[in-house]
């Protein structure tokens, strides 16, 4: 039998898969489908401190293997979802995770305050490069300084696993990841979407009511793998991987770039099942290659 | 209802039109098919072409639970439908349904009921009102087309209740548009529409001035189809809600049109 | 008729269709399959000080809908392309533009300096932005010193059109827009290639040689018309767009955000005729839409 | 030779063995095939596979220029030979031809040719064969696989020379590798080789020691096949040349092997 437990700072993990913000609802929609039971764990559409209605329709366009996406955080707020939410889904015998989203280093932490108390939520990914909202988002996530600003009001208010979500869309990612780090981050996840942009040209007209929005996908992979490998050679805590994985073989892939655990977005779309089918796969990968523990392969590349 | 993920393989494709194709399916497994209410959709992973990443939703056109098969209308958009339409008997399509809500079935038997489709938007008035029939209803139809030759499944709904026919050229029926059909004149209590937005709310409002009750389904661009990515939200009374769980069809009184 | 002429700075453009350096070869590559009149320009190959022997095998790996590359600027050197190529080619009834590639400054100013006599040659496409090379390229390319002090050396050293090639891999492609366009680049071009990786999970190593190389191809276009749009926003000469063109209507949504021209890049390798499709493409665009001359759409956005 | 791009009909797919699959394929145009020289190879696009974004290089099988027909052997190996090893009579596919050098040809009527094949790689080696037998040369061949059941186009290649056998089961003809066939101790003055790389260095080793002249096959990775891309380079005497322009075929003295 293959160890497939990794662990996220504090938290343990039955097995690498998680499924990403904004991807998988709050697990409940993907419940006919799956035994959620089977993930590590799940990470539950982004939070803010108050109800956001997102943006206007439209908000998705199919582009070349991926597609982009303008939601902009729509959510009912923390409260909400402590009172509605949480009851429900909290006896899952898996790690529920929330996405903490917010305007200014006070929304983050005042959502922070209000989780912290919750026993079955462990952990928190804060998502500091969102693409579509206006003020916040990605303008921390996009500089150092923002970066650090935001990760050590959140690590004062959250004392459990802090994982901060970073943006593709700089220069040096490396250079974001050790700033968090320092501010105390248990972990970072990467990659949050690459902001794109389609026309439709008999229109002439944005496809998106934002203009542009995030791209996500298998298009989007290789660069989701080469930004895991350059930040897992640059810092010291564990890398969660995502971006554009598909099936078992691209999960594996990031592990070997240097992910400690993988999550799957946009793939749930496609196939609501595919989270199991990665769990099985990497069992049946590390069988099949002598590998007793996948913890071994983390970083091999 | 409970959401599932089966294959299909395709019985027949019927290429009823020039870029309308009526796929018949049955489970691969021979499994009975699920519960599917009338209005309800379905989401299509499609193989096989390099440009369609996710899959394509499509209404229910009927469910013939005696054969254990499936119907669904298919218009040829882009490159995902037009895969749909070329394909044959025999290949198999792995789909997940039934998703959205579906059309309220009325309390009183009495009820004057219109179901107006236009091109497209007549597929799920079929199921509708084979579904309508067997609850004791008298449904009667009412579709428009640009000319006779774009009817579709003219002769399915015949069989179920009245049609009446609106189209441009005048080539059948009355000319004109479904809105400017003379069965609106009649009393009417509530009108079940889909077809291109213009269209569906056009009939909209010449129901507010009849005063019948009508719901419509819409067409929003989605991705998931489970209420999980909050993609094809539409704005209402309620703010935007997803079109896949809290639609397809809505009470036109809850549209913010 | 249709006007389909464009200006870059000084360059005439009987259209806008141009190939993108390093998927055209030197045009010879193509004349089997095309005229190469019908095209407004082709981009030669990038050119260096001295021959390069690139990369070693492998240098290619396909991803979804794209392709990462890892050739490393192969090419004979500047006196080569001089001396043999050059001669070959300068006949031709389009333009030829050459991409310039260096190490160092004195590298880039040497070549352009050689450049600058041909007769048939009015526009040089500096590259400050290759991933595939260790020193200069993309180094120069990713932050706006470093652009800006190549393009002034470039500035003098070659009197006629200069277009800088910019990268996508910064977090503000505007920023450098704006540096090169202040030390007198006559147009930018972007994007070049995003920086990916690919690993293969069988031999658990990287695909290419180099462990990283550029994406290209269907799967970067969204990023790239981002990027186009923002740029023409951001500076007053003309962008010309590329980054995933596979058919006349992706070239006439670069257009639309705000491209002059465009180039055809990874989609010579599937289509070698695709080129010249797009030019029809362009001409029956124009017509149904009731566009009397291609410049009024661009930018429409 | 002047590179053309054809849009060809499948007049016939022989599924030959589990993983390989013959081709035969005609212009869909009628108009005639271009000449091809033995050793060149063909660039396919493959629609309708999502994960298959460039062209597949296959190497010419066989020309049957009295038939007007291409033989291309495909060995599954990912989507896009998947692809391609599912196609039924009357689809068409997309090639440019020929591409790259083609295997040398000898002046002396009288040289003793050995024509060595591994798996798909004996592929090439029947059209070689037919020419050089066209040419007043006496080819033989010498063919390896795992077993009897993996030897392709068996009786194609008789009925031009003498085929010599290696099986690593010895299911059929010489235990062992082609490197351990016998005939290697006849004299031999020019190995043609393809296969899979240790293989044909294998060859290449035993063509030194035996003083025969070499000529390989290679089957770099490619995108563009024209010489454009500059992806597909061999290591060589001369530096890094593409294998689609200035190969597949090398003489093993231009190799750094």
């Amino acid at each position: 039998m293959v160890n497939l437990n990794v662990n996220i700072g504090k938290l343990a993990l039955k097995n690498p898969v998680l499924t990403a913000s904004g991807t998988f609802g709050y697990g409940e929609e993907f419940s006919d489908f799956i035994d959620l039971n089977r993930l590590g764990g799940f990470i539950v559409k982004g939070t803010t401190i108050n109800h956001r209605e997102g943006n206007p329709y439209p908000r998705m366009v199919e582009t070349p293997s991926g597609m982009l996406n303008a939601v902009g955080l729509q959510n009912k707020g923390v409260d909400y979802f402590i009172d509605q939410i949480y009851p429900r889904i909290k006896d899952v015998d898996s790690q529920i995770v929330v996405n903490v989203s917010g305007a200014s280093i006070d929304d983050y932490v005042a959502v922070c305050e209000k989780l912290a108390p919750l026993d079955k939520i462990n952990a928190i990914e804060v998502n500091i490069s969102c693409p579509n909202v206006k003020q916040g988002g990605m303008a921390f996530g996009t500089n150092a300084a923002g970066a650090a600003q935001v990760t050590k009001a959140v690590r004062e208010a959250f004392p459990k696993t802090l994982i901060v979500k970073l943006s593709p869309n700089v220069t040096d990612i490396t250079e974001i990841a050790r700033a968090v780090e320092a501010e105390g981050a248990d972990s970072v996840s990467l990659i949050n979407t690459l902001l794109g942009m389609a026309i439709d040209v008999e229109r002439r007209k944005p496809y998106l009511s934002t203009i542009t929005g995030g791209l996500s996908g298998a298009a989007v992979r290789p660069v989701a793998v080469r930004m895991v490998w350059q930040v897992a050679k640059a810092v010291n805590i564990p890398v969660i991987g995502l971006g554009g994985i598909m099936n078992g073989r691209d999960a594996i892939e990031f592990m070997l770039a240097g992910a400690t655990a993988i999550e799957v977005g946009t793939a749930n779309f496609i196939d609501p099942t595919v989270t199991v089918k990665i769990v099985d796969y990497m069992n049946e990968y590390c069988e099949r290659h002598g590998i007793k523990d996948i913890n071994e392969i983390i970083g091999q590349i | 209802m409970k959401k599932h993920i089966i294959d299909f393989v395709i019985n027949e494709n019927r290429h009823i039109h020039a870029i309308y194709s009526l796929l018949i399916l049955s489970p691969k497994s021979g499994e009975k098919l699920p519960k599917m209410k009338p209005g309800q959709f379905v989401q299509i992973a499609i193989d096989g072409s390099k440009t369609t990443f996710l899959r394509r939703p499509i209404s229910i056109n009927f469910v013939d639970y005696a054969n254990n098969q499936l119907w669904l209308l298919v218009r040829k958009a882009g490159d995902g439908t037009s895969r749909l339409i070329d394909m044959k008997a025999g290949d198999t399509l792995n789909i997940i349904l039934p998703l959205g809500n579906g059309f309220t079935i009325p309390n009183n038997k009495e009820a004057k009921l219109l179901l107006a489709g236009g091109g497209v938007g007549i597929a799920p008035m079929l199921y509708l009102g084979q579904v309508l029939k067997e609850n004791g209803f008298a449904p009667q139809f009412l579709i428009g087309a640009r000319s006779a030759s774009d009817l579709l499944e003219l002769e399915q709904l015949k069989s179920i209740g009245e049609v009446h026919i609106s189209t441009e050229d005048g080539s059948m029926g009355e000319k004109g548009l479904v809105t400017t059909n003379s069965v609106l004149k009649n009393d009417v209590d509530l009108i079940y529409c889909c077809g291109p937005a213009p269209m569906m709310k056009a009939v909209a409002k010449v129901a507010k001035e009849i005063n019948a009750d009508c719901e419509v389904s819409l067409e929003n661009m989605m991705a998931c189809g489970v209420g999980a990515c909050l993609c094809c939200v539409e704005n209402t009374v309620k703010g935007n809600v997803c079109v896949c769980t809290e639609g397809p069809v809505f009470n036109i009184n809850q549209l913010t049109w």
